[in-house]
């Protein structure tokens, strides 16, 4: 537990032992943040969006045997408006890239986005096509990569679970402002366009920085 | 673009002329027309598929399909690839049966390089190929009846039974969904008794489990009213339009490649092929289910009539090197959504000189704009659902 | 009568909501994480590379078949050399891009070797893009145990095999014909 | 029989015994198409797949008549093969192959008057080849968006160039994603 925070997160500053010890007693204490991040995480409603392979996979996260519902995921909205997280489940190729970052920026705040399976992360298996955006992290932040062509069902349950943990860890804390506190940040990204070769820009430099690959020698 | 344009001397710019980026001319938005962009974000068109309609009120009066969305260069990749480098990729094709497409793929290999397949790689063939019809056909009502407004029940008992049959698609080949499972002249691993054993269980279940589902749905007042006489796709029409597979057969036309090509052992099985009457939605959602129970009889006779040891990988066979001799090959089976092809080209090296996919699912959709002329919008969506597509396969 | 069919269809909803108390046939719910279901022997996720008895000391000798056959292209390897600069049968890097492998285990047919297999482990979710999914020599090995304990028939075989293999190197390569010798029965 | 009838009925046809098709002109491309779609012997109404292929100019060994080995240029050309299946007489396939003059301006006639089917497979082969089908009723890019200039399946395309991050790289992937290290250690760029 963090200490020194202000304001609303007084809560959270509180000593493990005598939150314990007050729950002993029957009195419940939480902080508002510890209140704020258990309803964002236990009602993240993805999108209803499937692009390729991955999206049957999701499909059967949500069917009967893997029950995405007792994550409190199962809403799969068909609007963007009323979505909180995006699966991108599939590969995203050129001529879709525009319209997920579109969608994307459609979506309101907060708002995740996991990258599911190969394709999504870095193009995966058809990397070296000519028409497939080798990973949509060119365009969008992505807060969770799951591996795997495609993952199984139990791995986006496990990839949901490890966004959870993610948004526990968010502060209200008002001297690290999140990013949708930010007034001046819209958090909207600049939507590519169809290029006579590629889309144009081929990434949003602004945020995705490569690192040097690490091959020099070979 | 004149039609009689000189065939030599017109220099490169003028002969693509000038590009049109409109799909509708300025009299779509004119009048009382209406421009709906149907997708590619859209919740009933089973991937990232686009239609360009044009409503009167609420009738359909033109539509176009945009495709590309999901096209991932399939062809292309598979050019500079090993010849076996494109049978996991063959996979992700028509990514809901893996099996079936896999089986395409051998099977024009195996013809372009005179390949035999041992009798036991052939039932096995065989019963991995009808457990993925059953797959597809199921999944296909779930999602037909979801696009209906039947959302969740129905696809839900589908995902549960499919579920039971990707399991065996697990233990045999180590995946769910992207099997990677046959081999030029063969397949990659045997079947165990006891994986024989499960098939026979899901094969004894499935009657029940099709029986209850029909019991469910197919006797709905909505489903009848809604899929009955809409959609109509007459047979002159789809034989001209290189539709294939169960669209063909609703509309009548008894044209099952399993009784035609006879490929693989398929003259081994007594089965029958259901046909349609009106060739409207309903007897394509009725036809799948009628087809699922024959693949039953057909899996029933396959299971009974295995050999109980034997090859299952022809011993020419070779994984590394393949170099098939020049030549050309195309080979095509029944697919769980029609005619699925492969057509070769080798120039005898390590990599196919041209490796094209005749996809089912994109050819088949020539035929959308007719289906759903004068239709309401809402029908669009049935009777695009009733084609039976998959993204992958037709963009590929 | 009108209606008929919807009221069939929800008794067999009914059928089938108050079935799943009783029958697992209907209640095929897994919870996961409490509840993981027996993993499937045969199941691939992501390669790995067999050690015998240390992990520096792999199976393989940096041949880069696999590397060659791997349809994405996502294994890279650099074999290692000695201080004279000789090649030696050990990889110095041996790199799988998790972030491509489409787990289609043509790496696994092709090695001569025995050497890389496929993994169960399938919860990798990370939020590096870059590192977090290039696993590297160290990550990948995992020990012939390891290999028994995920996949004990086919490590077996493996086992049986390999040990064939070295008890025929070991015998002097082109034994002479001795029909005494097979004559005589074995003492 | 069938054979050696269809060959009488259009001299201008020539039978390809490697491929085992037959290589039709370009002229008379429809009149061909349109006798095996009526004929009662041949009853091709099905017209399968349309595929698209790409002849680099190459240089090919053909034996004289003297035995003797002679190489000569071949130009490259763009070539389309149809294959025909008869639904009612269940027979086939019947393969077509239709070249262009050339691979600067390809043109052919259009099957899709006669064949529906060819409708979409066409365009797709306008898209990704660049042969323009003459008489088609909606020649527009298919897969890719109509923007795009190239034609990414014709065997000299060049990809775009976006390997930045390439750390398992072979071939012809290694030399892309070094130049574009070189590249990206050079001064910043302005990223449109």
């Amino acid at each position: 537990m963090e200490q020194g925070r202000t304001g609303v997160a007084l809560g959270a500053a509180m000593d493990d032992r005598l939150k314990s010890e007050l729950q002993r007693a029957g009195i419940f204490v939480t902080s508002l943040e510890g209140i704020y991040n258990w309803s964002r995480r236990s009602s993240v409603w993805p999108l209803q969006f499937g692009l390729a392979c991955c999206a049957i996979e999701m499909i059967a996260t949500a069917a009967a045997r893997y029950d995405l519902a007792r994550f409190g995921a199962e809403v799969f909205r068909p609007t963007p408006r009323q979505a909180d997280l995006m699966i991108v489940a599939g590969t995203v190729t050129k001529k879709m890239a525009p319209q997920v970052v579109r969608i994307y920026n459609q979506m309101p705040e907060p708002k995740y986005v996991i990258a599911m399976g190969a394709c999504a992360i870095s193009g995966g298996p058809f990397k070296q096509g000519y028409n497939v955006l080798k990973g949509i992290d060119r365009y969008l932040p992505v807060d969770v990569h799951i591996p795997g062509c495609p993952p199984r069902p139990e791995a986006l349950l496990n990839a949901l679970m490890f966004l959870q943990r993610k948004i526990d860890r968010q502060t209200l804390d008002a001297s690290r402002p999140l990013r949708w506190y930010d007034p001046m940040d819209k958090a909207e990204f600049p939507v590519p366009s169809y290029g006579a070769h590629d889309l144009t820009p081929s990434s949003n430099r602004a945020f995705w920085k490569p690192e040097a690959t690490p091959r020099n020698e070979g | 673009m004149t039609p009689d344009a000189p065939p030599s001397g017109a220099p490169a710019e003028s002969l693509y002329g000038p590009r049109s980026y409109r799909v509708w001319g300025d009299d779509a938005l004119a009048g009382q027309f209406l421009e709906v962009s149907m997708g590619p974000h859209h919740p009933s068109t089973h991937g990232v598929f686009r239609m360009d309609v044009v409503l009167d009120g609420e009738t359909v009066v033109r539509l176009k399909p945009v495709f590309g969305y999901l096209h991932r260069n399939h062809e292309k990749l598979a050019e500079g690839m090993s010849w076996l480098g494109s049978m996991p990729y063959t996979d992700r094709l028509d990514y809901l049966c893996s099996m079936t497409n896999n089986w395409a793929y051998a099977l024009a290999v195996e013809k372009l390089a005179g390949l035999g397949v041992p009798e036991r790689a052939e039932y096995i063939r065989v019963i991995v190929g009808e457990l993925t019809r059953l797959v597809n056909h199921i999944c296909l009502a779930g999602f037909l009846l979801a696009d209906l407004g039947a959302l969740g029940t129905p696809l839900l008992y589908a995902f549960r039974e499919r579920e039971k049959i990707l399991d065996v698609f697990e233990e045999i080949s180590g995946a769910r969904m992207m099997c990677n499972y046959m081999r030029f002249g063969g397949v990659r691993a045997d079947l165990s008794p006891e994986v024989l054993q499960k098939i026979a269980r899901i094969v004894d279940r499935f009657p029940a489990f099709l029986d209850e589902f029909e019991r469910l749905v197919s006797g709905n007042e909505i489903l009848l009213s809604r899929c009955q006489g809409v959609g109509v796709l007459p047979r002159d029409l789809a034989v001209n339009a290189g539709v294939t597979g169960p669209m063909l057969r609703a509309s009548g036309v008894d044209y099952d490649l399993r009784k035609v090509d006879r490929y693989g052992i398929y003259d081994r099985f007594e089965f029958r092929v259901p046909l349609g009457e009106h060739g409207d939605v309903y007897d394509r959602y009725m036809l799948r289910i009628l087809e699922m129970r024959e693949s039953i009889s057909i899996l029933r006779q396959a299971l009974a009539q295995m050999p109980e040891k034997g090859e299952i990988l022809h011993p020419q066979a070779k994984l590394r090197n393949f170099r098939p001799k020049p030549g050309e090959a195309y080979g095509r089976i029944e697919g769980p959504k029609g005619e699925l092809g492969f057509y070769l080209i080798s120039d005898g090296g390590v990599c196919p000189y041209r490796y094209r996919v005749r996809p089912p699912s994109f050819i088949n959709l020539t035929v959308l704009e007719d289906m759903c002329l004068g239709q309401k919008v809402a029908d669009v969506i049935v009777i695009f659902g009733s084609v039976d597509i998959v993204l992958g396969e037709a963009d590929r | 009568m009108f209606g008929l069919g919807l009221i069939k269809g929800l008794a067999v909803t009914a059928r089938n909501l108050i079935g799943s108390y009783f029958d697992r046939e209907r209640m095929t719910t897994v919870c996961y994480p409490e509840e993981i279901r027996p993993p499937i022997e045969n199941f691939r996720n992501f390669p790995f590379l067999v050690y015998d008895e240390r992990p520096d000391d792999l199976r393989c000798v940096a041949c880069k078949i696999c590397e060659k056959e791997c349809p994405p292209q996502c294994i890279f390897i650099i074999q290692r050399r000695d201080d004279q600069g000789r090649p030696v049968k050990q990889p110095e890097v041996f790199d799988i891009d998790l972030s491509v492998c489409m787990s289609c285990a043509i790496c696994v047919e092709v090695c001569p070797f025995d050497a890389i297999k496929m993994d169960h482990k399938f919860d990798y979710p990370s939020d590096n893009r870059f590192r977090g999914l290039l696993a590297d020599k160290m990550q990948l090995a995992r020990s012939n145990a390891y290999y028994h304990s995920i996949r004990p028939t086919e490590a077996a075989e493996v086992d049986a095999r390999l040990a064939a293999e070295t008890a025929k190197k070991a015998k002097p390569a082109p034994l002479p014909a001795k029909p005494n010798a097979s004559a005589a029965p074995s003492a | 029989m069938n054979a050696e009838r269809f060959a009488a009925q259009f001299p201008g046809v020539q039978w390809d015994a490697a491929t085992s098709s037959w290589i039709v002109p370009h002229e008379i491309l429809l009149d061909v198409a349109n006798f095996l779609k009526t004929d009662p012997e041949f009853r091709m109404e099905m017209l399968s797949n349309v595929t698209g292929v790409d002849r680099l100019p190459a240089k090919v060994k053909t034996k004289g008549e003297d035995g003797k080995e002679t190489e000569h240029e071949r130009p490259g050309y763009l070539e389309v093969v149809y294959h025909f299946y008869s639904v009612s007489r269940k027979q086939g396939p019947l393969v077509l192959r239709c070249r262009t003059e050339g691979r600067e301006t390809p043109i052919l006639p259009s099957i899709t008057p006669l064949f529906r089917s060819a409708e979409f497979q066409e365009r797709e082969i306008f898209d990704l080849f660049g042969i323009v089908f003459s008489g088609h009723p909606d020649l527009r890019r298919i897969l890719m968006w109509d923007e795009f200039e190239d034609f990414p399946m014709r065997k000299d395309y060049v990809e775009p160039d976006d390997y930045e991050w390439e750390p398992t790289p072979h071939d012809a992937v290694l030399v892309k994603a070094r130049r574009r290290q070189v590249a990206d250690s050079a001064p910043p760029r302005h990223d449109a």
